[in-house]
């Protein structure tokens, strides 16, 4: 069968276009920037290699003109950040949480994304996100359940407004839009921001989320944390996108590209995300890019699949020292500040540290009370069989014990 | 708005019409809408078009297009939505638009919609309903016609209910909507257009959610069924006086919970059971419920519990189908096996 | 919590991008056309109203350029096609199919699909595309058993290289990205189109299937037939991309905006993302802008969710008709082969109607024989189980008739 | 490429030597790979990595990069792709990192994987091998410790195999590999890593699919297990012996095609069952297993056919799961519970 050459036609005068059809809207102002946003470093920063250094480079940072309380709060939790994820891999080696998947590297994206949210928002984190979840001000024996493995979700959704840490990537996307949808059925003024990982946007809950918070122009972001890796799976098997931010356009909704070390543009673009939500304008796509510094979690062994070279690239490309380094040479921090905040989170990572090395409750008995809103007979006969079972345990112990003792 | 819609199918509160089981279904939603604002009809052509059963016909036309939603095209997106909408406490009702649909949607099923209560210790219970049309015998073609109860029964967390009546579908819709937890609805899509004399006023209109009831009652052995397989068996029952056996015939309406109480009784009375139902046999419904009858009713049983099914094979193509559905030969056929040598 | 105001950073100079961080791709050609390409009607077509007619808009038709053979076999089967689908839908009425999705409107993307590949090549239709597969060449009654009742799939896939209807939508585009891919790794020179409609795009499998053949560069293209709903469902309650054919720019791939009516745009435009794919350059999405003017199948009724005035607009832009007046004003038709088309047309028609007039052979016996390729002892029980019955059935039916013809 | 791999584990081929079960896994799919150019292994983490549980450990390495590849992170598009590749006669081996996010898959293996052979008339069979590591005992995370077979069991169209041994374990994944249907191989977690000696050329390595076989020959009573409860079984079966019973212990690993003639054998002989799994008990694989031994052996059995199995609650987080999973000691009250009075 023949195939007919390309006449050309891109070129030539257009006829009207079959009835009806339009562009549903322009996909230009949706586009990324070309490369990852920066607020931090831009004015000291050296050129591209290989690039010609601007001359018309300005001399101020863009940093001087944010908020100086801001960015010591964000260097606070930054640094409180980065002391959490070493003390809790630190407790999983004593056995006292079960597994801990660290984001050391990416503290800069999990606090901006708490921070930026205002206390009526709704926060919908991945399993790896508890720093952010902490950031927000969740107690972090209750964030860290789940790791620790007495309970599954330890706070509670309502009071705190964070849903349960999502294990099953991605598919927790799409209850953040429901419920931005429905707050905005409501006429609440809140905004639900949603967390995945590079690898979480290959699922289909990614893509039927997006595309129903597009069309719902519901108030939801989306902050996908570019980390290069899925466990051991590096972005170039993920996907073939310009960029993942670049995955906005064919949901007809703004994608940001930032530098996800940066905590500074990432407050600010998360921000105006927010706030276009909240006025109505529709919900946004970020990708940050970033990196984790650790293995996936404790259990895994990152050396099967990355050279320690690039581990130390990203490593000079830290997120507390970008901040710590822009504050300096601003003024806004000195090695007496520094050492101050240091001192804090040493004093947050005992207090975990103790609290954690008491032995978890569980409550056994319970494990029938929230199958249901009340339990089915069934249920009832379970629960009565486990409590029987346990007392005849008990029973045992005690008599093996008084045997023991009577020898 | 006004209440004048185009559902001319349901009757107006008072007397006992004529009423099939589609307008039933629809009357009750729009009955849980007009009564709580928090409940949200949503899915796949329910707006505009009133879902490809009619379902929901006239309720985005009365209660708005943000109350009755024509979503985007699909099942995951769907469902993983409600479940953010029943977070912030709206009572969501999804349409899945035939049981074959409803597996994209899997994943939000099993864990999230059954395990949210539990993984949050009950402070996120998820109030929401989830509508599956189910069952074969109007000749669909591949993928329109399976008995997916199985996947939902075998899932913690889950309410799972089906009626076989008119009155039982706006009783069981009005429950589920009613419920703190999640409740899978599983319509029989050929009794939608079953009828009976009903108003929303009938006595026993709205039954709680996990019981049982015996529509026939007989002594010589209980049918067990539910659904698109109740009228088959009273059917059966009636074709089995002739042969001289008087069949109980129990509805059990609420898969989970399970009314163990109500069927045991009826085995117990009757020391006989065959249990039949559309879905297939092996791993199927029929296997928890004789095995279930058997550890509750072993010395009253004069013969194992029997099982009508549909075979162990993917459902047929259309003009096949009559061949794979239990029918009254074949439930006659298992009675006469229940060892009735050991009676006489 | 204090949001930062935008600080314009985006014109300011660039510092380098994170460690290792690049573009995947350059997005620009990725982007489709900002309208629907066209061929038909380019240079006679007045132009958008209100637009300014442009003077140098060459007289001569891009379809002159075009080989005349291709265009008379596009036509014929655009002719037939349109009869096809005029008595698929007859049948129904007359019980002969239980269910019939009509393509009358959609007959330029149904052609170019099928003609487009090569002998080789795999199609991977939906429930919809019925026509694709009747125009390449498969038996009607065999690609129409689905729809008549008496069996799933009535060809054989590897003979013919289609793969089943697919009714569950857009889940077959995986299968079509996995065949491509595996015909790679074999060396063979084999691609797979796959087909779907704008409802389809939403769900989780079309974004899985296009992502994973970007990754692996499969040669697979994808066509979206946008025929304005997913039965009542318009686009715009579907997607609020700028156009389907963006999504592509989100997985990597060229995204192309085709006028779905316009079949040698269509054929051009997929023999390029063909090509393009057997010469390793990866898949392409294409998107034809078209509409269904009939209702989703005869069992819908369309006028509850569109208006007369949109189905006359989409009739004045008939796929059938833009190419008969075209082909008319090249000379390459006349009136007389313009009737003998119609006719060979009829007469298939007649040909299909004669052959599902007849009573389609079911098989009851063969319900257990392709469940697993050696039936089970306990699917063997079964099949002995339903022998017995309808033995059964047939003597009690013969003893009734005798009964009968003995009173 | 040579095969100096890393993996390290894997016995040579010659003298049993002591093996873990992921090791045979491992071992079973090498030489598959090595006699059969058509197999190709796909999932999340197979191909550098080796697998989350390093069960595709070295494959990458020795047979390249497009034999064992890593996919994008999305379970649909892996299994379908999948069936794509066997369309083309390939033989695919998809790995699930974990039962719980096999669920994004569901539509791919209900409506595709289990029905083409049969939507085709045979003509498009797919021989394709779906490994799933399921159950607790690992002190997972929540979805982590799933025990799904029910759902595959529940469908027509898929074999559904499970090792509890190490030789098993290698010889179910080469029959599953050779099979020219779809077979799930459902993989205890929490074995992975029990060893024991064994060879590829030991005897009984592989076996066909669709057999049970008597792990402990015993006369009071018979435990019906599989996968991750065959070693409690035998445990409780040691300590049954204290209590004068002699508990015969059958391992079913073929779930589909199920076993019939062994385990009602089985049952016949000592007139006693107890079906034991980590799955939830309503609707989970006991329903079907106690129904139909009780079809079967119902004028041999003293008792109904009892059930152990997990509660009906969502799995349970790390530190609560033994009260979850099915012990000896609930073993043994269940065995207590099957009514011996009537022997003596
Ligand atoms: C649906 C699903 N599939 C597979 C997994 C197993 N898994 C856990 S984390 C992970 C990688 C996630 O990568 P990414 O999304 O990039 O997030 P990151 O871990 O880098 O934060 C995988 C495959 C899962 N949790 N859920
Ligand atoms: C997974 C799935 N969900 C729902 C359906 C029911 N259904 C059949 S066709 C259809 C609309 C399809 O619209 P579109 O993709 O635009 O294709 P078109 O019918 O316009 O060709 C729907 C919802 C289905 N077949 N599969
Ligand atoms: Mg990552
Ligand atoms: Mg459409």
């Amino acid at each position: 069968m023949t195939v007919v050459e390309h006449q050309g036609q891109r070129d030539a005068p257009r006829p009207a276009p079959p009835p009806h059809w339009r562009p549903r809207t322009d996909p230009a102002p949706l586009l990324p920037d070309a490369e990852p946003y920066r607020l931090l470093g831009v004015a000291a920063a050296p050129a591209k290699p290989g690039a010609r250094r601007t001359k018309a480079a300005p001399k101020k940072s863009p940093a001087a003109a944010a908020d100086p309380a801001l960015l010591r709060r964000l260097y606070a939790e930054l640094v409180r950040g980065r002391r959490y994820n070493a003390q809790a891999t630190a407790l999983t080696r004593q056995g006292r949480l079960a597994v801990y998947p660290s984001t050391t590297g990416q503290e800069a994206a999990e606090i901006a994304a708490a921070l930026v949210l205002q206390d009526q928002d709704w926060l919908f984190p991945s399993y790896r996100d508890t720093l952010a979840v902490v950031a927000r001000g969740v107690d972090p024996l209750e964030t860290l359940t789940l790791l620790r493995g007495d309970q599954h979700t330890g706070y509670d959704p309502h009071a705190t407004r964070v849903a349960p840490l999502s294990t099953p990537l991605a598919t927790h996307l799409p209850h953040a839009v429901g419920l931005a949808h429905a707050a905005r059925l409501r006429g609440d003024d809140v905004v639900a921001l949603a967390m995945c990982g590079d690898g979480g946007t290959s699922e289909g809950d990614f893509h039927e989320a997006l595309n129903f918070a597009a069309v719902w122009q519901a108030p939801v972001v989306f902050l996908v944390q570019n980390n290069g890796y899925a466990i051991s799976v590096p972005l170039d098997k993920q996907t073939a996108a310009p960029s993942l931010a670049h995955k906005a356009v064919g949901y007809g909704m703004p994608g940001r590209l930032v530098d996800g070390n940066d905590v500074l543009a990432l407050h600010e673009v998360l921000g105006e995300a927010l706030q276009r939500a909240r006025t109505g304008g529709g919900p946004t796509l970020v990708e940050a890019v970033t990196y984790r510094l650790d293995a996936h979690t404790n259990a895994d062994d990152a050396t099967r699949y990355r050279e320690a070279e690039e581990v130390e690239a990203w490593r000079a490309h830290d997120p507390v020292r970008l901040l710590e380094r822009e504050l300096l040479a601003l003024g806004i921090l000195d090695e007496e500040a520094i050492d101050a905040e240091r001192e804090r989170a040493e004093e947050f990572a005992a207090g975990l540290r103790a609290r954690l090395n008491a032995d978890a409750e569980t409550h056994p008995e319970e494990l029938f009370a929230h199958v249901y809103a009340t339990p089915t007979p069934h249920l009832a006969e379970q629960a009565e069989q486990l409590r029987a079972e346990r007392e005849a345990e008990a029973e045992g112990a005690a008599h093996d014990e008084e045997r023991e003792s009577g020898r | 708005m006004t209440t004048a819609t185009t559902v001319t199918s349901t009757p107006a509160a008072g007397a006992p019409k004529p009423t099939t089981m589609a307008a039933a279904l629809n009357r009750a939603l729009r009955d849980a809408m007009t009564e709580d604002p928090a409940v949200h009809v949503l899915g796949e052509d329910v707006g505009t078009l009133g879902g490809v059963f009619r379902v929901t016909d006239g309720l985005a036309a009365e209660f708005g297009d943000q109350r009755c939603l024509d979503t985007p095209l699909a099942e995951a997106g769907i469902l993983g939505a409600a479940v953010g909408m029943a977070m912030y406490g709206l009572r969501p009702v999804v349409e899945m638009q035939f049981d074959a649909f409803a597996y994209p949607a899997f994943e939000q099923v099993v864990s999230h919609v059954a395990k949210m209560r539990n993984r949050t210790a009950g402070r996120l219970p998820l109030p929401l309903t989830i509508r599956i049309p189910y069952g074969g015998g109007i000749g669909g073609v591949e993928h329109h016609s399976d008995s997916s109860e199985i996947y939902y029964m075998a899932t913690p967390g889950l309410h799972v209910v089906t009626p076989a009546t008119v009155a039982d579908a706006y009783g069981l819709l009005r429950a589920a909507i009613a419920s703190d937890d999640p409740v899978v609805l599983m319509e029989p899509k050929r009794l939608y257009w079953s009828k009976a004399d009903w108003s929303p006023e009938s006595p026993g209109t709205v039954e709680p959610i996990g019981r049982a009831v015996v529509r026939r009652p007989g002594r010589s052995a209980t049918l067990l069924t539910y659904g698109p397989s109740l009228p088959v068996c009273l059917e059966a029952a009636e074709a089995a006086v002739a042969e001289g056996w008087d069949l109980e015939v129990v509805d059990l309406r609420s898969l989970v919970p399970f009314d163990d109480e109500t069927v045991a009784a009826s085995v117990r009375r009757t020391g006989r059971a065959v249990v039949v139902h559309e879905a297939q046999g092996f791993a199927g419904p029929g296997g928890e419920i004789a095995a279930r009858v058997t550890e509750r009713c072993f010395h009253h049983l004069e013969a194992p519990v029997l099982r009508v099914t549909g075979f162990d094979i993917p459902f047929p193509p259309p003009m096949l189908e009559r061949h794979h559905l239990p029918g009254v030969d074949r439930i006659l056929d298992a009675v006469a096996r229940l060892q009735w040598e050991a009676e006489r």
